[in-house]
């Protein structure tokens, strides 16, 4: 079950990949590019979140605290020192891989709900920090009013198009991005570390696996890639907030989805993110407008029954549906 | 054809997306579209149907008299910013409406709002208070109602004009207010203006949104013993803090000055019993005592009747700027004389309208000055004397029957 | 005599009121296979854990080539070249018997290949090729103990410590696992094996230390140590002993 | 600070205490039982309250009057989600590795399907229930004490008390126990698992039944109120110690006092980062809580 694709499904992914580079040329209509781009998005969160949280089968529902600082940095560093959000995200990034290895250095030594309880924990310490806070030695962080990206108009510097479709490529890159790191990661020693403290922890250090180490090295990878996302959504909506990017509902989206596609693979978060969030857009503009509450009904009912008729996520009975069909085409 | 092409490309993206219901064609029997961005759940969900069901009201009203007819396109915000942005790139695109009406939290209309300046489409706010939403130099976003700043200048104007007309004036001013933008923000504007016109602060207290009990404030309000107290609150918050207050029978001189939100939902005083609001000032986004002083439009009176039959409860500020909102947007549409929408963009911006529904909120006139904010827009401070929400400032919107209470009687002697 | 591989000296362990290693001293030497025995709760597992580095001895101190290890965190005891199984094994569920062993090998290099290509050779080695790509979650529990043995070779150690290797292991499975710790031993490793089954203590052996209630009352040539008068009254009782005697 | 402020501090954090203890108790009992982390346990208490509301303002029932509903109703409510729902999870648990975490997604889906359908039946409207007992008072020395709130403070021990005599003393206590301690020896001795969780459950829910018509005299109710009380049980469950019954209250308690100080010297918000610190330093330090026993 490690994963290995079979050659039928290796050709559907690159199948599906090529759809999505041409995407922008079959539908032009600027919502639905805006609709792709947030569901390519939303992949590549959910995919930086199983990055540790799949492997080590860790439940982290703190994790928008990463995109959150990250975005703010990026912001930041553009208002304030006017230096290009291509280059405040890596800072951004870099500082949310710091601050998780302080995060992760404590919440590490728990484990299952009591790791999920403090990730919560420290996630509200700093939403709640950001948005009490209005000036930080010197810097303006405007506590829960949120910062601004002024605009500035066409700029590759600047991160600003007019257009949807250069985000949907840089979503798109993004996402490219996560996927070779987590292949990579598979076929490398820190993802089979990885799995080994998952399978058992007692027996991993008997194998010369020190779990706080690698649990940190592939968080801080996690928090990398999470706090470029948080830049992303700052760049994209030109607005952040501390209760959108740093609150628990950004952490429970990134979970939900990856545990729904199926955690601790490549394709599972993407194929959850390629599902949940079209539902969650159909559900809202169909319903949300008259009936008060519905689509939120749907969606909660879309969770409970995928957690218990896949608990492994939606990868496994796809797969099976794969390997039947390619079976039956060697026969 | 153009329409015919995208629905063809459209389905082609829905095999993959699984998104998008063909667009209905457009009827082009000269209907506009309005969109309408509201929160329909989470925190703000009251506020947004409140503001929803005053639109739909006023919609009713024009479509009924058999001339242009209105369209409502009504969008859940949820109130999260990147929702708002998404919803509002589904009325442009996908809904294409002529112009959007929206969406009362600051957070989702000020992203919100610059995708429609982007695209050319004309934006009406509703209820939002931040001041950079028409501090942007954009040429299609119009505000008819305040600015944060003008609603704390206006409640420091009221405490001043009672103090001057009684000669009896405070001297410290206490600050209690919801920990997020709207309470902070309201919160530095007041001070500000209060330390500029010689006032002491007494208390500058943040609390926590949906917090479960107040009596650890009540006591530092208690010790700090403030002469007046602003407190910006949502309506839960508001309920629990005026029973806490209550409850403690804390003595607050100069009176509980609310900027609204909460006392001005309905719920509110179906909750708190009288004695809970006596004598509390609360800066009001349309003049509750008018509807009582009669020589109001007929479809103000019929909106009212309409409304209290859908929530059970009379019209509140919320229902009231839907309501005014709508007829803003057909005064325009109106003048604009198509559902072009850089022709209703110049409409908006040219719009002086002196009497007539629109003004239910008590504006004494709605136009736009060249950042689309309507510069006399203004609310009024009522007082709650035995009940009544009397209008006690501006001065010229004060009925003559009232006459303020201050200072306010301690509770021993109430 | 070149000087011992592993050298205990004066270790104990104290839980609260229970003493349950007294200051016990012995040695490993290179090539050799040492059979730990005595009764339940002699405190074998007790000093086999101190040795793996999962309890930290209260006194003395443990040496590995006259470095000591005393006190270092099982990773690092791993790394400096002592392997050890558990005595209920601890397989990875969702990893495949390859993919097991390749864990074990990643300790010495990051090159998946080289490593990949080892794992298999310890399949081979295990005769285990035929579930080479089965989940340690469906393996039955001698293969599962099979694959713990696999794993702990993939280390490449210089010492392993094995616990109760053929607890509930069906004869014929005893004397296959017996002959593969013969194999291992002719591979260079130096093994302790703590283990009840008295035959395949006796067959394997060179050595055997017996602990009793934590203190060490014997270490000798099987044949000599299984007649010991000491060990016996350990294992059967002091009346046993004195009807034989008499 | 003057003895009378200590006095107000210390009677503001029992009162507030006592009732975060009564409204956690059932979800220590859960967690404690089953080792599941029911995150819809702040929107079960919402809709508790809601009962209690609709009750008062249709039949013109007194809360504590309609407590008597309330109480039987979310212990059907209870029974019925464990029975139907989750107890899925458990028997398919014997057959697959399942993340212990799917209990705590699961209920996450029906804390949002809670949620939204209580939005959709009752409206967004804050509800409250006006009764006069809300703003009585009796005074100790000066100082006033809230008697609503005095009850809920009093409920909590009770209903501690009780619970805790109970599960010792009755026949279905010692089940529950035992199925607590072990969940296979327990099967083996004859006791019906499922059966044991489907009334632990409901058990849990109940005690929620009754605080919700407690707390609603006093309180306002939105559909949204759910997480806040979800998230503070979390925080006094951890602190009083998993599973223990007294643990709770305790747990409460030291929360409450310690919110109470805390905001006298800074502003609530920065007490609530306080109190979730205090809430890390715990499960670092002592993760078993105050008087954990798990």
């Amino acid at each position: 079950m490690f994963g290995t694709a079979t050659p039928l499904e290796r050709g559907l992914i690159i199948i599906g990949f090529l759809c999505l580079l041409v995407l922008p040329f079959v539908i032009t209509n600027p919502y639905h590019i805006h609709t792709a781009t947030m569901i390519v998005y939303f992949a590549f969160m959910a995919a930086s979140w199983n990055f540790v949280c799949g492997y080590l089968g860790q439940l982290s529902l703190g994790h928008s605290v990463f995109s959150g600082v990250a975005g703010y940095v990026t912001v930041l560093m553009f208002t304030q020192l006017g230096i290009s959000p291509w280059i405040g995200m890596l800072f951004g990034g870099l500082l949310a891989a710091v601050l998780s290895v302080a995060i992760g250095s404590l919440t590490f030594r728990l484990k299952g709900p009591y790791f999920t309880l403090t990730t919560i924990a420290f996630a509200e310490i700093m939403r709640i920090w950001f948005e009490n806070t209005d000036n930080f030695i010197g810097i303006p962080l405007k506590g829960s009013e949120g910062l601004v990206v002024p605009l500035v108009g066409d700029s590759w510097w600047a991160f600003q198009f007019n257009d949807k479709t250069p985000y949907y490529y840089i979503a798109l890159g993004l996402l490219l991005m996560i996927v070779l790191a987590t292949i990579m990661l598979e076929k490398s020693k820190l993802g089979y570390y990885l799995k080994a403290i998952r399978g058992d922890q007692d027996g991993a250090e008997a194998l010369g696996i020190n779990p706080t180490k690698y649990s940190l090295i592939a968080l801080s990878i996690s928090a990398f890639f999470t706090g470029i996302g948080g830049a992303f959504f700052a760049q994209f909506f030109r607005y952040i907030n501390p209760e959108r990017n740093m609150g628990i509902d950004m952490s429970i989206d990134m979970a939900i989805m990856a545990i729904i596609g199926g955690q601790g693979t490549v394709l599972g978060p993407i194929l959850g993110a390629f599902i949940l969030h079209p539902i969650a857009e159909i559900t809202r503009t169909t319903l949300g407008g008259s009936f008060l509450g519905l689509h939120l009904v749907i969606y909660g009912t879309v969770l409970a029954l995928t957690v218990l008729y896949f608990p492994q996520g939606i990868i496994v009975p796809l797969r099976r549906i794969l390997a039947r069909i390619s079976g039956r085409a060697k026969k | 054809m153009k329409t015919r092409r995208s629905f063809l490309k459209a389905t082609v993206a829905t095999t993959m997306l699984l998104l998008c219901a063909p667009t209905m064609a457009l009827a082009d029997d000269g209907t506009v579209k309005i969109g309408l961005l509201l929160p329909l759940s989470g925190g703000s969900a009251a506020i947004g149907n409140q503001t929803k069901v005053g639109a739909q009201i006023a919609a009713a009203q024009i479509n009924a008299l058999g001339g242009r007819q209105l369209e409502l396109v009504f969008s859940d915000s949820q109130s999260k910013p990147d929702i708002g942005v998404s919803e509002t790139e589904r009325l442009i695109q996908r809904e294409e409406v002529s112009m959007i009406i929206g969406a009362y939290n600051s957070a989702v209309t000020f992203p919100s709002s610059e995708v429609a300046e982007r695209y050319g489409v004309p934006w009406l706010v509703t209820g939002s208070v931040k001041n950079e939403i028409t501090e942007r130099n954009f040429s299609n976003v119009f505000r008819p109602n305040n600015k944060a700043s003008y609603d704390a200048r206006e409640q420091v104007d009221a405490i001043d004009l009672l103090s001057k007309q009684t000669g009896n004036r405070p001297t410290t001013i206490g600050l209690f207010y919801r920990g997020d933008d709207w309470g902070r923000s309201h919160a530095a504007a007041v001070k500000e203006i209060a330390l500029e016109r010689g006032y002491k602060i007494g208390l500058d207290e943040a609390y926590v949104p949906g917090q479960v009990d107040f009596s650890a404030q009540l006591l530092k309000i208690r010790s700090t013993k403030p002469d007046a107290l602003i407190f910006v609150a949502g309506t839960a918050d508001h309920i629990l803090f005026n029973k806490q207050l209550l409850g403690n029978r804390i003595d607050l001189p100069f009176g509980l000055h609310s900027v609204g939100g909460g006392a001005e939902d309905p719920s509110f005083y179906e909750a708190v019993p009288q004695r809970g609001y006596e004598y509390m000032f609360t800066q009001e986004d349309w003049q509750i005592d008018r509807m009582q002083s009669g020589g109001l439009g007929k479809e103000i009176t019929a909106g009212n009747v309409a409304f209290e039959e859908k929530m059970g409860y009379p019209f509140n500020s919320y229902g009231a700027q839907g309501f005014s909102n709508i007829y803003i947007a057909f005064d325009a549409i109106t003048r604009a004389g198509s559902g072009d929408r850089s022709a209703i963009r110049d409409a908006l911006a040219a719009t002086n309208i002196t009497e007539g529904p629109a003004l239910i909120t008590g504006y004494q006139s709605v136009t736009f000055d060249k950042n689309g904010q309507n510069v006399n827009a203004h609310g009024v401070i009522s007082q709650n004397i035995k009940g009544e929400r009397l209008t006690v400032w501006p001065q010229e919107n004060r009925l003559d029957s009232t006459t303020p209470v201050w200072p306010i009687p301690s509770w021993s002697d109430r | 005599m070149s000087a011992p591989l592993l050298k205990i000296d004066g270790i104990s362990k104290r839980f609260g009121g229970n003493q349950a290693v007294k200051e016990t001293s012995f040695h490993v030497d290179s090539g050799e296979i040492l059979g730990l025995i005595g009764p339940n709760g002699a405190g074998k597992t007790t000093a086999f854990n101190m040795i793996a580095g999962y309890l930290e001895s209260d006194t003395g101190d443990i040496q590995l080539n006259e470095k000591s290890i005393k006190g270092k965190k099982p990773w690092d005891i791993c790394k400096a070249g002592i392997a050890r199984t558990f005595q209920l094994s601890k397989p990875f569920g969702d990893l495949s018997v390859l993919e097991n062993i390749m864990v074990g090998g990643f300790v010495r290099s990051a090159d998946r290949r080289i490593i990949e290509t080892k794992a298999r050779e310890v399949v081979v080695f295990l005769g285990m090729e035929a579930i080479i790509d089965q989940d340690a979650l469906n393996l039955t529990a001698f293969d599962r103990r099979k694959l713990e043995l696999g794993r702990a070779l993939a280390t490449e150690p210089k010492l392993l410590l094995m616990d109760e290797v053929v607890a509930g292991a069906t004869p014929n499975e005893a004397s296959e696992m017996v002959e593969l710790v013969k194999n291992i031993r002719d591979r260079g490793v130096s093994i302790l094996i703590v283990e009840h089954v008295m035959h395949v203590i006796m067959n394997l052996s060179d050595r055997v230390i017996v602990l009793d209630s934590g203190n060490l009352i014997a270490d000798g040539n099987p044949e000599e140590v299984v007649n010991d008068p000491e060990v016996m009254k350990a294992y059967f009782g002091e009346k046993y002993v004195q009807q034989q005697s008499t | 600070m003057d003895l009378l402020l200590a006095a107000h501090i210390v009677k503001n954090g029992l009162l507030i205490g006592g009732i975060y203890g009564g409204v956690a108790l059932g979800l220590s009992l859960i967690f404690g039982v089953m080792r599941i982390i029911n995150f819809a346990h702040g929107s079960l208490l919402m809709v508790a309250m809601y009962l209690a509301w609709f009750l008062w303002k249709t039949l013109g029932l007194h809360p504590y009057v309609a407590a008597f509903i309330t109480v039987p109703a979310l212990f059907g409510l209870g029974y019925l989600i464990q029975s139907q729902i989750i107890s899925h999870l458990f028997t398919r648990e014997k057959a697959l590795v399942v993340e212990p975490l799917s209990a705590l997604l699961l209920t996450a889906g029906i804390f949002l399907v809670l949620d939204n359908l209580v939005l959709m039946i009752f409206g967004p409207d804050v509800r409250a229930v006006s009764v006069d007992i809300a703003y009585a008072n009796f005074f100790i020395g000066e100082i006033p004490v809230n008697i609503p709130r005095f009850i809920a403070f009093v409920a909590s021990i009770v209903v501690a008390s009780g619970l805790s005599y109970w599960l010792k003393h009755s026949n279905m206590g010692r089940a529950i126990r035992a199925t607590a301690q072990n969940r296979d020896a327990a099967t083996m001795s004859g006791i019906n698992v499922p059966f044991i969780y489907n009334v632990t459950f409901g058990l849990g829910v109940a005690i929620l039944g009754l605080f919700g018509a407690l707390l609603v005299p006093f309180f306002s109710i939105t559909p949204t109120l759910g997480l806040s009380f979800g998230i503070k049980s979390f925080i006094v469950v951890v602190l009083g110690g998993i599973g223990s019954i007294w643990g709770c209250v305790v747990g409460g308690i030291v929360l409450g006092l310690f919110e109470a100080v805390a905001s006298q010297f800074v502003t609530a918000t920065s007490a609530a980062i306080f109190s979730f610190g205090l809430f890390i330093v715990i499960l670092l330090v002592r993760p078993k809580g105050l008087m954990g026993k798990a």
